[in-house]
């Protein structure tokens, strides 16, 4: 075990993954010898070379599509976009090629494609490089989603993503960055796809937390216990796949939900996460299920307007206490 | 080059090519009326020719990105009729398992990287084919389909960008049928020769008579050894038509029978024929003999994908992903 | 009153309107000459010339920016999208500029501009051409998004868009262009948004449904009536906005519901309805929050496989029989 | 044209603004280093010929489209240092109220469409206005701003396209500052001069010394004259240089000090400065005043900003629709 960051985390698994298997490349705006905007490639083009860690040109439709290509080919490309903000500028080769090619070939097209983007609001960056778009191709079959909140599950989800054979849109909360934790040594760690965390455990009410707010819901865990409140903090890591089972196990003892994500509220990820509680396990409900998200705006350049629209560890609190006084 | 420099066998596959693309589809378009095929069919009768002669200048391993109207292309890069009947019939035996349809075809193992139903998406992703091949040093070039319409979306833009960029072994060939769907060609674009866009990514762009199935060879096949030789990419345009609508049942309002006819006194196919016959000084028996054999085997085309089963509604689940993970929400 | 089809309905509402405003102008691939891929806009160019019905070349990211930037020079523009499984290729215009220009502004910005975008399975069109992405863009603040199911809503809803003042994302179901029905004679006939409607009334079960699934959802519940289950089948006609009001009071009433799109069910529509139930009305629920939808895989080319990715009748009626014998 | 050919009001109002730009930036970024200032900044300190000279080429009723390196564009426009300031400070009285900042100050009385946050995302938007223009046929030119790093956009190609193709009156002007962020041109597309690109439009492309603000005037000028006669749309290509990083705070770890004091040796505004004392003759002690009033206006601009109310959180609630309905979910 080491203590680094979640970026570092990150950067050392590519790192070993690209020494460990030459068909590993790093595609994206400055990811050579700027080291990446947010400093997470670091010197891999120096490692590597030119040829395996390349700059592109702000093309990011030819950035997914030329991974896609590569990707059929043999090759297994990490492809970074720089924000999330910009995933819809390569739209189509998501949606309509990356996700769907080995369906529409029956099965045949092999896709390893790891797409790296940053999410989350930095502060006062507006509306257009603010979003939380984890939600955004979940109504998309053929992407896997992940949403890493920990230095280990960094690690350990990249490492999946990188060895498997289906293309992940791997979320990094820009907040997260600096975030330190332990990380095995194991050059072979890697978290599995579909398997939630229990952060922390609870018999009060399930707070399932996506990707940066996974602190905020600890700390709001923190104050609530201190109240007499249990939190049992649910992670789901994955969004596509779903661990539906950790979560409604959860559920099923707590009989009280919240779902928090930075992501707009409506149609945000976490309406899945309530409509598949509210499908399957509605008998064991004590109260509504509650999402804390951002408001339904988009991402104002003010502090004060800005942290008033994302939610806050004191939305969560608050919510919690309204759920376990909520009487059916 | 002049034909008498080609061999026999070489011309013969051209034209029995080209024939099979042709009556392929027509096939395909009453098979479709007799209710063998449900999805709709782009048909590229009339434009036998780039398909056929852009994939003979390709090697095997050489790979190729194709359109909506792909039918040709996956007959000249070696599709199997049967298995493209059986894939627009719906059946198992299909290239996709009657997953995909005309819009999606795919073989692998002969370098078919897929169909496209999105205008110019395909562009990308023989780009991306590219990237793999020059990484490797394996001496394959890629190369993309696609039509006039299509160089006006982004994604042709970014593509050509990338791979003029990074000297990528790739060719785009544009299939230009003067049309997108019923927009002409002039009213999607100010230029009337679309290879002048070359200019922009500094690759060179070449402009051949589409018709013409020897300067569609000629042509790519520079653009192939270039590509080999680490000399980058090549916009080749091919000007050519389409005889029937832009897809089956449509009522071609946007342009004139006179147009129409002159193209048809144009048919690469019939025009080709003539030159094996006078030119090439081939045996008229042994062309008809090809053209025999075409007809067979699209008999034995349509026979296998009427034979072939429907697949089991529940399969319909598989195939999304590489790794299936039981019991997760997928 | 008269009646038309659906697909006229749509045609006759935007020669009304472009007779009545010089602003409204209609650009697209195919709109002029060809009259619509779909043939919804007919003789529109010959009535008011190419200067206002404009071919545009195959450039969806044009045509939404081309439409932005007239509106907010003083056009009533509306634009369409053949199909809505091309709506990513213009994906940075949609999202990050035609929805936040007004709020990125800080409010000044003017936006009228009416997307129109066919949707929904025509039959065997696969993977890129059968898509339903009414949810994809409920995520991303600042569009309108309308699904009419009638004729009458099909005339009502546009007009209230082309009129309006934002960007309304207007989804036209393909299977329902030939559906007849009475159309207002009013030429001022306009439908609000927010406003959905109560298609049949029942006590039993709330059926939710969207779009293309309207005519399902009459039918199951007629064959249901049948059998005695009463069903009140609620049309919530826009999505953004959505009447968060006529669906809770339905629920109050039934204590059941059943949501039914042809989008995909994972983060489809139906997840925000459900989650917004599941957080609003808890307390009024005899049962699980049940959606039918499209199952979670690409559309495939074969018949066969096609209508079993695709909810169905039969998949209505077995889950409201379901529902009425669930005991919580 | 000569610099004898110019009014002296008319040269004077180049420095100013050309001044002003530079000013303003390095106010703003004392500014933010002082905490008045929350968002990240895109200075364009030493491209300042390119924004001043093409607005000077435009009428007050055209419009622009502006990026993320918006503040010259601004200024030179007509934007008020106060407002803009105002904005960077997130204030009500900013241009937008606090909600845009930086990447997305907007004035429509000053036909000013918007700065952008999304890399070649105004593009499009310039040709829309332009097509407006045309529709109403009255008069009005847009211009777009934008990089030598957007031209490898698709958004970028498929506007010049429609623009080309419908020729609309509409100018589009790269600012080629040799990078997109780290990268340099060369290895973004593989064309030096990005005026080249015009010929996939049929438009004209033209390259101009981006740091000669006359330049940069004369040939936006011609631009803007041809627009308005129905000519349709030019590609401008100003080449120059930013001093400072990408953002404040990039280490700049991608060029070499020797670019950058080059570079700083053919300042636009220094250069300009001594052409209006020696070749224009313009008294010393004039251009001085104009100095002064660009400073006295700009601690205007910093005390007006920072004595303005910073708005009340709720308001983030309101300006997302033009019309509201009160209860529904928005
Ligand atoms: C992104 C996208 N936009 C629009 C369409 C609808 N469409 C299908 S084919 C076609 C015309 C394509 O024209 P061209 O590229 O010239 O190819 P051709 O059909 O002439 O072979 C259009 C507009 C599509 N499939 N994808
Ligand atoms: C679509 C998109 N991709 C990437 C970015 C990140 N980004 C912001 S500015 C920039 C460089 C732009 O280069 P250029 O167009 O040359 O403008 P310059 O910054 O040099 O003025 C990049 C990559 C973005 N904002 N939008
Ligand atoms: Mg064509
Ligand atoms: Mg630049």
């Amino acid at each position: 075990m080491r203590t680094i960051t979640y970026s570092q985390a990150i950067y050392e698994t590519m790192r070993e993954e690209m020494a460990r298997d030459p068909h590993v490349i790093l595609i994206g705006e400055d990811v050579g010898i700027f080291g990446g905007v947010w400093g997470v490639s670091g010197d891999l083009v120096k490692l590597y070379g030119e040829d395996r860690v390349r700059d592109t040109p702000i093309s990011e439709t030819a950035i997914i599509g030329a991974a896609l290509g590569a990707a059929m080919m043999g090759l297994r490309p990490i492809a970074e976009i720089m924000f999330g903000d910009f995933l819809p500028v390569a739209g189509d080769q998501l949606v309509n090629q990356l996700a769907k090619a080995r369906y529409m070939s029956g099965g045949k097209a092999n896709v390893p494609v790891t797409v790296r983007i940053t999410t989350g609001a930095p502060g006062s960056a507006a509306a257009q490089h603010s979003q939380s778009p984890e939600g955004w191709y979940m109504n998309v079959p053929g992407l896997k989603i992940a949403v890493p909140a920990t230095p280990a599950d960094a690690a350990g989800l990249l490492r999946t993503a990188i060895r498997g054979e289906d293309p992940v849109l791997f979320f990094e909360h820009k907040m997260l960055y600096a975030l330190k934790g332990e990380v095995s040594d194991d050059p072979d760690f890697a978290v599995p796809f579909g398997q939630a965390a229990v952060r922390r455990e609870g018999r009060d009410v399930t707070l399932i937390a996506i990707g940066g707010m996974l602190p905020k819901a600890l700390e709001a865990a923190e104050t609530l216990g201190v109240e007499g409140i249990e939190v049992e903090v649910v992670d789901p890591r994955t969004l596509v796949p779903l661990d539906k089972e950790t979560i409604l196990t959860s559920v099923r003892k707590t009989s009280r939900v919240i779902i928090a994500h930075e992501a707009h509220k409506r149609l945000g990820p976490g309406a899945e996460i309530a409509a598949l509680i509210a499908e399957e396990a509605i008998g064991y409900l004590d109260g509504p299920i509650v999402r804390v998200a951002a408001r339904n705006v988009p991402l104002p350049y003010s502090p004060e307007l800005e942290s008033y629209v994302l939610p806050q560890t004191q939305d969560i609190i608050e919510a919690a206490r309204g759920l376990v006084r909520y009487r059916l | 080059m002049s034909i008498g420099d080609y061999s026999t066998e070489k011309l013969l596959r051209l034209y029995r090519q080209m024939l099979m693309v042709r009556e392929f589809e027509l096939r395909a378009i009453n098979e479709r009326r007799a209710g063998l095929i449900p999805g709709f069919i782009h048909s590229c009768v009339g434009q036998e020719a780039t398909a056929v002669g852009a994939c003979a200048a390709l090697e095997p391993a050489d790979v190729i990105t194709s359109t909506h109207r792909g039918h040709g292309h996956l007959v000249a890069k070696g599709g199997e009729p049967k298995y493209m009947m059986a894939e627009l019939a719906a059946r198992t035996t299909g290239y996709c398992g009657g997953k995909g349809g005309s819009l999606h075809m795919t073989d692998f193992s002969l370098g078919i990287l897929g169909a496209n139903g999105i205008v110019a998406g395909g562009i990308p992703i023989a780009v991306g084919a590219a990237l793999a091949f020059q990484q490797k040093k394996d001496g394959r070039v890629a190369l993309s389909f696609f039509g006039d319409g299509a160089t006006n979306e982004g994604a042709f833009h970014e593509a050509l960008n990338l791979a003029g960029l990074w000297k990528l072994p790739v060719i785009f060939f544009c299939e230009n049928n003067l049309y997108g769907e019923g927009t002409p060609q002039a009213k999607q674009a100010p230029v009337a020769d679309l290879a002048i866009r070359a200019s922009s990514y500094a690759m060179p762009g070449v402009t051949v008579d589409g018709n013409d199935v020897l300067a569609v060879y000629e042509a790519t096949k520079a653009a192939a050894d270039r590509a080999r030789a680490g000399g980058g990419p090549t916009l080749v345009e091919g000007k050519t038509y389409r005889y029937r609508g832009h897809y089956e049942g449509d009522p071609m309002v946007y342009r004139s029978k006179a147009e129409m006819d002159e193209w048809k006194g144009r048919d690469p196919i019939v025009a080709f024929r003539t030159r094996l016959l006078s030119e090439a000084g081939l045996p008229e028996a042994e062309v008809a003999a090809t053209e025999l054999a075409v007809q067979s085997a699209l008999d034995e085309a349509v026979a296998f994908a009427a034979a072939s089963p429907k697949p089991a509604p529940e399969t319909a689940l598989a195939g999304v992903y590489g790794e299936i993970s039981g019991g997760l929400v997928f």
